[in-house]
């Protein structure tokens, strides 16, 4: 099963991709079928092992968080950025540990710091375990170290170890 | 192959779908704007996000809107561009922002954490970023 | 619209053909990609200009001539496109060696 | 379509491109195998070109062979056309590719990969342009040639390979956009690629579209002109070519004529016989080519110069000749394209034979380099020698001295007759009043027997100095194999002189087709496609 | 009413977007860094593909869409690698 | 009757001999001598026996068909004249080949000296017997050519090679014009044939082109004789061996010239310009010949002016244009082949015996060699013209032609002087010759001991001297027919009468003859004292060396100034060339454009989209800025072409073309990572320097600006017309009826790629396989410069602090800044080959195809290249590239080829509807094929590109680490 199938989630959504892109007709699901799992066997080649996932409950309150953020995080960039009061706010780097090592979590942990406006992922230190990112609006330094290991870190703990 | 006139679509659609687009490219805008006004490239780096995240979602959002309501029919392809964007975008700017880093350290610009610094170094150096 | 892409051809090709008068070989790189884009652009602009008719046909049935723009020039850029892709990969390539051997990147491969 | 079968038309641009192709699934190793595919490649091109000729010159009828590719009606549809003169350049290309290819199996094609599937892709682009009736069918052909003599030219490395490799690359690619530049001011005003369907648009254009259209055929003109080498564009062609490994150079002595061809082709195609790019520019450019190919080859201390000088002279007289649009002189010059390029292809290799001991620069230092440069070749330690031909000097000396009576234009071989023929139709009998281009006449002739001179004067220089001057004759390390091409040009020139009265022939009857556009244009446009074919004809 | 709407939208989204493009453009010629010049192009394809996306619902026709979905699926290929050079002064090692 | 096909073969006959000579082995002398004896003696024979058939006005004529389109034809005809000539050539080079056998030493190389000889014999025969003008060029050539090697036959000595190399310049240029002269002759009579030459005289001599052939024609001819001013070559020409001598430069080729005058005599002469040009130079050579002939310490330099002097007498006669004076010249030219080849041959003989040549060594040889003395003072009478010698008899018919009165004009004025004076001149130095060898004191310090030859060294001499007797003695019974037949068939029905008597009474020739002997003993008297010690060379003119001007002459315009000029015509360097290609474009552009102002269609104000103008702005300005920051700011440059590149794709959109946008993309990535690649190659540019401001770089920068500024307005002004200009019937239309129909696709574009031109695109692929090859084969020996051969500063940085960070391994850097990226990356592979698919598949129906497919694809292998590093991907994928070339074009070839099985022209495509269970209805061409391969071979060519120029990172890693420099991880 796992050779034939080596990443079955992964197969699925390129099936979906290319439903999407070429519509939904059994001509097409066939076709998707096929092309997903020769797909699938190319990231097979690279010797990519699956991530292991734990919690999959926790996912999409995860995702549910994040967005949220987003949208928060957006609006208030935006009004920084657009009300003249740039003084008032101050950024900064900002240094934290991690207990998270999985990669799968970490890239998860730099895709949502990313694609929040405010937070950007400079450096990860996989000696030490240490992040350091970059905030925007930087009022206190250890708000923005809780909220990222708390409100970030620990559900992908959850999810990935 | 989708083809439809201004015309079939539904006023509902046309308002809610022209809201999220304008809201999309809207944000774009800011974010661009942030993109020239901030002074340094480490607050530059989150201009585009605006872009990314919600400028896009917003855009997709729209379009699918509109599409689906005039061809009477699911068309929700313009969600791949909101998922890769989102997954790519960090790639870049992760490693642009690493990249800058770097450069900024070994050419020792002030204002950056020295290299492998421990907490109390990076809020000295947060606390002259602020002064 | 004709004006903006005819303004445009103009002036990729003025910015090409001084890059391809310098004397650093990568200028030379620059400036024939910018020629090959003004190049593409002029034949593509003898199909003349048409918005929103692409040559992608509507299904079977009778075909509207009039309703699509002129798909030859078109192929004829795609030709073209890949063409001077793979002429410039060549002689990014050739400099690069020349560079090599003769130790200097300036187009007769020494100074002055 | 007589004895020849229906798709032998095409057979000169597949032949050598599935040989290329194949080539690529052997790793360097195995040599004999790639050379075995190319010779055999090149023989079947012989073949094919030679039955192609046969086949529209001795039964007149058809004028030539129409191929339409996928089988699409005609004016719509890319199409090959094998007439006298494109049959002719295809049983050349062929008759010269063969010494080129024997002559690298010595040396050359170890120094670097890929040189036979190099050498097919290039006979692909030659033949190519040579059969196709497609204006941007033959942009395409023409890059794949180019792409190909860009790898070839820079076959075996070195500084002044890669120093004037690099000047060749810019100077074409320049040469190549003007190329398409003009196919598409001609596509803007006629609406059409094939050159017969142009040809026949050509005289019913109003407003814009007439000086677009001269707009295009002038860029084309520039662009084949520039491949020809005509002065002031030629400067990079003497670098490169001189550069050029020996049998590669050979066979640039064909690339130089596409051009020529092209313009000829194109020239006589449209209305106005000639005038179409302008008959008294490409005179006027042929002769200064020719006085400046004279005094370059003075100028010249080098042999391999000094034969890349001889490219530019025949490049110019070329000119000069078509610059005069009659008949008899197109034959004239087709014949001198004949005896040219073959002395010159031969010439090339010789003088390589000879400067070898002079100079072991270049070629040897490239061996070198390749087999002890990297890790990877060096294979390349053992590579074995053929047997040494005994009294090389003397061979080569012969051989020198014949070549050198084709180059100058002295009697009794092919030289000699072909600026016989351009003159005769230009002055002698049959050249009607002389009042019609009288100073043209006379000018070509003036420059035909300078230059000669000048070859005289500039090859007894180097001859006396290379095999009288030198007190104890030196004696080359010259191997069969090297020397068997150079013999077999000879012989081919030493035919061509036996045979010209046939040849001549065949040549005016090439030259009446193509100062009779009626013909091509009716054959092509009527060319039948094979039924049945969707949309009815069954 | 509807075709009223849709199009002043489709107007002012173009025109922003093309505003924020015109933006990026400054801050590359700006610089003043290298990094600068690429987070200028990163954003500037962005743009773009929301630019093509409008343009898609304006003549309301799917036919654009790849373009803009190869923008946001390869686009950042090219800034990447710009990145990696700057990081390392060697694209692939 | 006499068989025609016998003139082919005494012409052959020499050549043939020739080649077997050359076949000998280089010593085998008698062998030689033989061979070429019996060719000359056989080819003797025959000529005699055709005697009776040209005897009186006879002509035989034997054509072999050649080239008829150019009316050349190898006609061959001998006449009485030719026969002459024919007789003279065979005769005397037999002769001579005896001669030679005892002249040529052992250590010289016979086999050369006999192939040349015969094959010289050979091109004088066919010149004498052509009956076809280009056919006589020909062999005129031959013969300039034959002497030259034969000149230069011991090319060990520099005087040799220069002698050989002037002579075969001069006399080789002169052939030219000749060609050139019988060219227009040709026009003139419309045929080269001799026999219509020969009847056309008065047409030709009456045609406007009449001077300028003559001109062409007596610069041959004066040439070849070696007439003023033309003659310096003959007595450097004296380098050759004395036999060669003896033949070309007495009997053969000098006579050349003058047999061609005499041929032609009938069509040309009688004309003023005939009179005063043959007149001129032939009146003049025969006096400065005779003159510097005196002063010549040289034997053979004294003969070669002699020659050159009696040759000047021959053409003076040709000049005069009487009948007579004709007969006079034919005559003069046998009297002069006989005595002068045997006096060759005795100089021969005492420069064998004696070991030198020169005169003031030379004396009181008459004791030693009394036999050969004998002889020679007899050819030198001869020479003399003593009465009783055929010398005599020639001369007193000259002095009379010179007293006649032929063209009233200076020229015939003075004739009957220069005559005496020169045959004055000539006693003398024929006197000088016998008295300064033979008499006088007993020779002191000779190289050798003087003694007479062997005997059959001098029998040609012999043979040759009793000739000049007995024509001396009783011409009318000797030498009368033969002489007859040859004049009759020059003049024909002009035959004058003319006696052969030697006593034609007290008469003014007769006296001028006495004049001419005592003067010339008297001169001698005088001079004899001075000559015994003069230098080389006559007084006055000793300064003007014709050898010396010439060489000069040569020098400098064949070598300094072409030098020169190549240096202002030609360049090296690649700006100017460019500049040239620019500018010849603009000026084309221009010229074709010239006066079409009438016809330009009214500026019409298109719908302007704004947002497509802003996006132009912008393109238009990253353009702009590209080219500003091009040669310091490269990364700059490259970053803001990529935006044009951008906005270029989004107006293929706007307009239209979702296709080209597709490719110009993805393209456009690819070269950035491609010029990205090449970028770590190239060295440093740095600012400090400051661009140079002086006058003329800032010219140049202005220049170029202007030529750029012209070029893109004509690109732009030609575009908008174009734009504006009514569409003409477009072939397209034709593609978007069929498309569907009958291509069975309906993304018209990408069916016009694989089907309607599918060949243009099977080219094009070829192109990208040959790029792609080439960049392999030239980074197969890539060699770095120093300044980039090292890890790039960036690298060895880190490296270096990881190195001295306690917690850290050398590389870690790397693999913490990949170690995200390298991830999403990685699961980006699956999704870009899945995308990669669906451009494949959908490409025949919309935008797409296997190009656009395989770019993408290509993009997925370099993305994983990016993450993980060469050596980490290839250790996981095992890509070869150059197969999936291979494979690619195999693909498309045979897919075209398919068609052949069903009797269709290469490329037919196939296509129908096929059902297939779940899918329903899916077309299936054959077009889609030929796309598989267009995709495999781009994957390939892109890949193979790409990973090329990746690996000599990692070869230069693996050089250094061999080196010991630890690189970081590759
Ligand atoms: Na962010
Ligand atoms: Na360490």
């Amino acid at each position: 099963m796992t050779r034939l199938l080596p990443y079955p989630i992964l197969t699925a959504c390129l099936a979906l991709m290319w439903l999407l892109l070429a519509g939904f007709t059994s001509g097409q699901l066939v076709l998707a079928v096929l092309v997903s799992i020769g797909a699938a066997r190319a990231l097979k080649a690279l010797g990519e092992v699956s991530p292991p996932v734990k919690r999959w409950i926790r996912i999409a309150e995860f995702t549910g968080i994040v967005l949220y953020d987003i949208l928060r995080s957006n609006i208030a960039v935006a009004f920084i950025l657009i009300s003249g009061q740039r003084r008032a706010s101050k950024s900064g780097f900002v240094t934290m540990p991690l207990k998270l090592r999985n990669p799968a979590g970490l890239a998860t942990l730099a895709v949502v710091l990313t694609s929040t406006p405010g937070t950007a992922w400079l450096d990860y230190n996989s000696a030490r375990g240490e992040l350091l990112i970059h905030v925007f609006d930087l009022v206190d330094e250890q708000v923005w170290v809780d909220q990222i290991l708390n409100r970030y870190e620990k559900p992908l703990l959850e999810i990935f170890e | 192959m989708i083809t439809f006139s201004h015309a079939d679509v539904p006023l509902w659609a046309a308002i809610v779908g022209s809201a999220f687009l304008l809201i999309g490219a809207g944000l774009t805008l800011i974010g661009t704007f942030g993109l020239v006004r901030l002074p340094t490239f480490y607050e530059r780096i989150h201009a585009p996000t605006l872009g990314t995240s919600w400028g896009t979602a917003g855009m997709v959002m729209g379009s699918t809107i509109i599409f689906t309501a005039a061809s009477a029919r699911p068309v929700f392809h313009e969600i791949l561009i909101g998922i890769f964007v989102t997954v790519t975008t960090p790639v870049t700017l992760m490693m642009l922002g690493r990249s800058a880093l770097y450069r900024d350290r070994s050419e020792l610009n002030p204002g950056v954490p020295p290299k492998g610094a421990d907490f109390s170094a990076t809020e000295q150096d947060a606390a002259e970023t602020r002064s | 619209m004709e004006l903006v892409i005819a303004a445009a051809i103009g002036i990729l090709t003025a910015s090409g053909i001084w890059l391809i008068l310098r004397s650093r070989t990568y200028q030379l790189v620059i400036g024939f990609a910018l020629l090959a884009y003004a190049v593409n652009l002029f034949i593509f602009s003898m199909g003349r200009l048409r918005v929103n008719a692409p040559p992608v046909l509507n299904g079977s049935g009778p075909v509207d001539v009039t309703a699509y723009t002129d798909p030859l020039p078109q192929a004829l850029v795609l030709t073209a496109i890949v063409i001077s892709f793979a002429t410039t990969a060549l002689f990014l390539v050739v400099l690069i060696v020349s560079r090599g051997i003769t130790g200097s990147d300036h187009v007769d491969g020494r100074e002055g | 379509m007589s004895f020849a079968p229906v798709h032998m038309t095409i057979a000169p641009i597949l032949i050598p491109l599935i040989a290329g192709a194949l080539m690529l699934f052997f790793d360097e190793r195995e040599r004999r195998l790639k050379t075995v595919l190319s010779i055999g490649s090149i023989f079947s091109l012989l073949g094919v070109a030679t039955s192609l000729l046969m086949t529209v010159h001795l039964n007149g009828e058809p004028l030539a062979l129409v191929y339409l590719l996928g089988n699409w009606p005609a004016p719509v549809a890319i199409n090959l056309v094998a007439d006298r003169l494109a049959s002719v350049m295809l049983v050349l290309t062929a008759a010269l590719a063969f010494p080129a290819i024997l002559y690298a199996m010595e040396r050359w094609d170890k120094v670097g990969p890929h040189f036979h599937s190099l050498f097919q892709f290039l006979l692909v682009g030659l033949n190519g342009a040579f059969l196709t009736g497609d204006l941007f069918n033959l942009f395409v052909f023409f890059e794949v040639m180019l792409a190909a003599s860009y790898g070839l030219v820079l076959h075996g490395g070195g500084p002044q390979r890669v120093r004037s490799g690099l000047h060749y690359i810019a100077v074409n690619l320049g040469a190549s956009l003007i190329f398409l530049v003009g196919i598409a001011m001609v596509f803007g005003a006629t609406g059409s690629l094939n050159m017969a369907e142009i040809a026949l648009r050509a005289e019913s254009l109003e407003g814009f579209a007439r000086p677009a259209l001269h707009v295009g055929l002038a860029m084309l003109g520039l662009a084949f002109l520039i491949k020809a080498g005509m002065w002031p564009l030629c400067h990079w062609l003497v670098p490169a070519y001189s550069a050029a490994a020996g049998p590669v150079a050979a066979v640039f002595a064909m690339l130089s004529k596409v051009g020529i061809y092209s313009l000829l082709r194109l020239a006589l195609l449209l209305p106005g016989d000639g005038a179409a790019f302008g008959s008294r520019v490409i005179f006027i450019g042929g002769a200064v080519t020719l006085a400046f190919a004279s005094i370059g080859l003075l100028a010249s201390q080098s042999m391999k110069r000094a034969s890349a000088y001889f490219i530019l002279m025949s490049s110019g007289t070329l000119l000069a000749a078509f610059g005069i649009s009659v008949p008899g002189g197109t034959a004239g010059a087709l014949f001198y394209l004949l005896s040219s390029t073959l002395a010159v292809s031969a010439f090339f290799m010789l003088v390589e034979l000879l400067e070898r001991e002079q100079d072991a620069a270049s070629g040897i230092l490239a061996v070198t380099q390749e087999a002890y440069g990297d890790g990877e070749e060096v294979e390349e330690e053992n590579q074995e020698v053929g047997q040494v031909m005994p009294s090389a000097l003397a061979v080569l000396g012969v051989g020198f001295a014949l070549l050198a009576l084709v180059l100058i234009g002295l009697p009794p071989l092919s030289g000699f007759l072909a600026k016989l023929a351009i003159l005769t139709a230009v002055l002698g009998p049959g050249a009607g009043d002389l009042g019609a281009l009288g100073a043209r006449r006379t000018v070509l002739a003036i420059l035909l027997l300078v230059s000669g001179l000048v070859a005289l004067v500039a090859l007894s220089r180097m001859g006396i100095r290379t095999f009288w001057a030198p007190v104890e004759p030196f004696s080359p390390r010259v191997t069969v194999v090297e020397a068997a091409p150079i013999l077999i040009l000879l012989a081919m020139l030493v035919a061509l002189a036996l045979m010209a009265g046939p040849v001549m022939n065949l040549l005016l009857a090439a030259a009446e087709d193509l100062h009779h556009p009626a013909r091509y244009l009716s054959a092509v446009l009527g060319a039948e496609r094979v039924p049945p074919y969707a949309g009815g004809g069954q | 009413m509807n075709v009223l709407i849709l199009s002043v939208t489709l107007w002012i989204v173009q025109a922003a977007l093309a505003l924020a493009m015109c933006l990026c453009v400054y801050r590359m010629v700006r610089g003043p860094r290298a990094q600068d010049r690429i987070l200028a192009l990163d954003s500037l394809y962005v743009c773009a593909m929301l630019v093509l996306l409008s343009f898609g619902v304006r003549t309301g026709s799917t036919i654009y869409f790849e373009v803009a979905l190869i923008i946001g699926m390869l686009g950042f290929v090219a800034t990447v690698s710009l990145a990696k050079f700057l990081m390392r002064g060697e694209v692939i090692e | 009757m006499w068989y025609s096909g016998l003139l082919a073969v005494i012409v052959a006959l020499p050549f043939a001999g020739a080649v077997l000579a050359a076949l000998l082995s280089s010593n085998a002398r008698n062998a030689e001598a033989w061979l070429a004896g019996t060719v000359a003696a056989s080819a003797l024979a025959i000529t005699i026996t055709a005697f009776p058939h040209v005897s009186n006005g006879g002509v035989i004529r034997h054509t072999i068909e050649w080239v008829p389109a150019l009316g050349l034809s190898l006609t061959f005809r001998m006449d009485g004249f030719a026969w002459l000539f024919s007789t003279m050539i065979t005769g005397i080079g037999l002769l001579v080949v005896i001669y030679a056998r005892y002249y040529m030493s052992p250590k010289d190389p016979v086999a050369r000296f006999y192939a040349f000889f015969l094959a010289f014999m050979g091109a004088m025969q066919g010149l004498v017997l052509s009956g076809n003008l280009i056919m006589l060029a020909i062999f005129w050539e031959l013969t300039s050519i034959f002497s030259f090697l034969l000149i230069g036959y011991w090319h060990h000595n520099q005087a040799a090679r220069d002698g050989a190399r002037m002579a075969l310049t001069i006399t080789g240029t002169g052939g030219l014009c000749l060609l050139l002269g019988f060219i227009l002759i040709g026009q003139m009579v419309g045929s080269y044939d001799l026999d219509v030459v020969l009847a056309s005289g008065d047409l030709i001599r009456s045609h406007d082109l009449y001077l300028p052939a003559l001109v062409l024609i007596l610069a041959g001819t004066l040439t070849k004789s070696a007439q003023f001013p033309f003659h310096f070559w003959l007595p450097n020409a004296m380098a050759a061996p004395t036999p060669v001598s003896a033949y070309l430069h007495s009997a053969t080729m000098v006579k050349a010239g003058v047999f061609l005058l005499t041929r032609f005599w009938p069509v040309l002469s009688g004309t003023p310009e005939w009179f005063t040009l043959v007149g001129l130079a032939g009146l003049s050579t025969l006096l400065l010949g005779a003159y510097f002939a005196i002063f010549q310490q040289d034997m053979k330099g004294l003969l070669a002016y002699s020659t050159i002097s009696h040759l000047g007498l021959i053409t003076a006669l040709l000049s005069f244009g009487s009948p007579l004076a004709a007969v006079a010249a034919i005559f003069h030219m046998v009297n002069h082949a006989t005595f002068k080849a045997s006096l060759f041959m005795a100089a021969g003989i005492i420069d064998h015996e004696a070991g030198t040549r020169d005169m003031r060594r030379l004396s009181g040889l008459f004791s030693a060699m009394p036999i050969t003395a004998t002889l020679a003072m007899v050819a030198s009478a001869a020479m003399a013209g003593v009465p009783l010698l055929n010398g005599f008899l020639s001369k007193e018919m000259f002095f009379a032609e010179a007293i006649e009165e032929h063209q009233r004009s200076l020229l015939d004025g003075v004739a009957p002087y220069v005559a005496t004076v020169a045959s004055a001149f000539a006693v003398t130095y024929s006197v000088r010759f016998i008295h300064t060898v033979f008499f006088g004191p007993k020779p002191t310090d000779l190289p050798k001991e003087p003694h007479e030859p062997p005997s059959w060294m001098r029998r040609p001499i012999e043979l040759l001297v009793i000739l000049c007797l007995v024509v001396g003695t009783i011409p009318a019974l000797s030498i009368g027919p033969l002489l007859h037949a040859a004049v009759i068939s020059v003049l024909g029905d002009r035959t004058p009468y003319y006696s052969l008597s030697i006593w034609h009474g007290f008469n003014i020739p007769l006296l001028m003859s006495f004049i001419a002997l005592s003067g010339g003993c008297v001169l001698y008297w005088l001079l004899r004292n001075y000559l015994k010690t003069c230098e080389e060379g006559p007084p006055y003119f000793r300064r003007i060396k014709g050898q010396r001007i010439f060489d000069k002459v040569l020098v400098t315009v064949s070598w300094r100034w072409a030098r020169w000029l190549e240096g202002v015509l030609a360049t090296r360097r690649l700006q100017p060339q460019m500049r040239l290609l620019v500018a010849a474009a603009v000026g084309a552009g221009v010229w074709a454009m010239w006066g079409a102002s009438s016809v330009l269609p009214q500026l019409t104000a298109h719908g302007l989209d704004p947002v497509l103008g802003v996006l132009w702005a912008i393109g238009a300005f990253c353009a702009v800025s590209a080219a500003y920051q091009a040669k310091y700011h490269r990364l700059a440059a490259l970053i803001l072409m990529g935006a044009t590149g951008l906005v270029t794709c989004m107006s293929f959109v706007w307009l239209s073309a979702p296709d080209l946008a597709v490719t110009q993309l993805l393209v456009e990535i690819v070269t950035t990572v491609l010029i990205l690649l090449g970028l770590r190659w190239l060295p440093k540019r740095d600012e400090s320097i400051p661009p140079k401001f002086d006058y003329a770089s800032r010219f140049r920068r202005h220049r170029d600006f202007a030529l750029a500024l012209a070029a893109g307005m004509g690109a732009a002004v030609l575009a908008y017309f174009m734009m504006l200009t009514p569409v003409p019937k477009s072939v397209g239309d034709f593609y978007l009826q069929r498309a569907y129909s009958e291509g069975g696709g309906t993304n018209v574009v990408n069916v016009i790629l694989v089907d309607f031109r599918g060949f243009d695109t099977m080219g094009e692929i070829v192109v990208l396989a040959i790029v792609a090859l080439t960049v392999f084969a030239l980074l197969r020996r890539f060699r770095p410069a120093e300044d980039s051969a090292q890890l790039p500063y960036q690298q060895r940085e880190q490296n270096e602090q990881d190195s001295v960070a306690q917690d850290r391994e050398v590389g870690e850097t790397l693999q913490d800044y990949l170690l995200v990226p390298s991830i999403i990356m990685r699961w980006m592979f699956p999704v870009v080959v899945l995308f990669s698919a669906y451009l494949f598949i959908r490409g025949h129906d919309l935008p797409g195809g296997g190009f656009a497919a395989g770019v993408t694809m290509a993009i997925g292998f370099l993305l994983q290249y990016l993450a993980g590093g060469t050596r980490w991907v290839e250790d996981r994928l095992r890509i070869l590239p150059i197969r999936w070339i291979g494979v690619g074009l195999i693909v498309a070839a045979m897919t075209g080829m398919g068609s052949f099985l069903f009797g269709y022209p290469f490329l037919t495509s196939y296509f129908q509807y096929t059902e297939i269970p779940f899918i329903g209805k899916v077309p299936t061409a054959s077009a889609l094929l030929f796309d598989l391969g267009v995709f495999s071979l781009v994957v390939g060519a892109t890949v193979l590109m790409l990973i090329a120029i990746a690996h000599q990172s990692l070869r230069l890693r693996t050089r250094s680490s061999r080196g010991g420099v630890e690189g970081g991880q590759g």
